[in-house]
């Protein structure tokens, strides 16, 4: 099973959580990463947006869960991505992988999270005092990627 | 006869839009829409590492024939979710 | 914060989840391991019993997440595992790591599931149609550990 | 003058009850206590890979001194939670 979704509205990470969970009795272990925008102490930022273009954002999005399936053994598959503006405390991205064996659904979450954060079709700002501001691709995004290089 | 851009993240800046119509005679290569533009928008967008999608699918800018009707999307670097 | 608890009864992994989130603003990611009693198509085991022993049990689970915390950089780390009599679907196990850097929370996740599942002192049997049988220890947890093997 | 031992896992089915009170004169050592027992419960409990834990502390068999009121736990190999 595999679920796939963009959320244009803040959504509640444990309830689809749960709701992944309750049809999923044959699965040994379920891996999840939620992510969510920081909220730290003099932290000047105030929001977040993350754009996205509908062709390919949500396409890719499923090719990326699609390959997660083939190259381990997953009983379900979970992913919610946010799109546009949310504020510190707001889930950005839950993912979940559900195996009989736990090594596989702890590595295919890890896979589609280096995915998700380096390759997926979004463009993301921030706000501070100051304004809005895009923010540059990481360095570190391609060490993610490599990663996962078939060998 | 028209053409919509449409320029993704840090291009919207540039572009000072999200969206732009261009009338169009027939189907225009990359560098036809691009000497149509604003100088710092056209060097921009023809950047290597902007990606282009026409209608929805990514394609090689030199294989750029849009005309009208037609969307075409600039896509830079993604920041990732 | 670290949280480190058996449950005698079955408890509602989302709502621990839940609860661990809410506090934890300033985690970039939260990384969760759930462990439930499988329940599949033909499947002959109809219970699972833990046990522990008392002195030993928790206080090797609260160094083990100690360690884990010495090891990659958290915020917190919820740590829920049953003892007693369970049935399939039950929650066995929950672990949760929040970090600012989604790689500490991965990391430090994967090897308290590792460590849990091959050192921690439990004892567990299975109940099929032919009653109770304890279970072996698996040749592939000293795998399990070996790749936790600080160098 | 008793002695408390309990017998985890597996064991307790060797025992035949997860715990068991044994009389003893004064400080017992494994050796002492296990040929008080059923030789095939001697046998398990002295087995290379079973841990001992006095009072809920571990300790080596050689170190195993016990006497009134403690309590002995034989700890067979874990099989993880």
């Amino acid at each position: 099973m595999r679920r796939v979704r963009l959320a244009p509205e803040p959504f509640d990470p444990h309830e689809e959580l749960r709701r992944f969970g309750e049809t999923r009795t044959t699965a040994g272990g379920i891996v999840s990463f939620l992510g969510q925008v920081r909220q730290e102490e003099g932290d000047p930022v105030e929001a977040l947006e993350l754009r996205h273009y509908p062709p390919l954002t949500l396409p890719g999005m499923d090719e990326l869960a699609l390959r997660a399936e083939t190259r381990w053994r997953l009983i379900a598959t979970l992913v919610i991505h946010r799109v546009g503006i949310m504020v510190p405390g707001d889930p950005i991205v839950l993912v979940a992988c559900a195996a009989r064996h736990r090594r596989d659904a702890f590595e295919a979450a890890d896979f589609l999270m280096d995915h998700l954060k380096s390759s997926a079709w979004f463009w993301k700002r921030e706000k501070t005092a100051e304004g809005w501001r895009w923010i540059e691709p990481r360095g570190q995004d391609h060490a993610d990627l490599a990663r996962w290089a078939e060998s | 006869m028209t053409l919509t851009l449409l320029f993704l993240g840090p291009l919207e800046d540039v572009a000072g839009v999200p969206e732009m119509s261009l009338d169009v005679a027939g189907a225009a290569t990359l560098p036809d829409i691009a000497e149509r533009l604003d100088p710092a928008l056209a060097v921009a967008i023809t950047a290597p590492r902007v990606r282009i999608a026409l209608n929805g699918q990514l394609v090689a800018p030199a294989d750029v024939r849009a005309g009208n009707g037609d969307e075409l999307a600039f896509l830079p670097p993604v920041s990732g979710g």
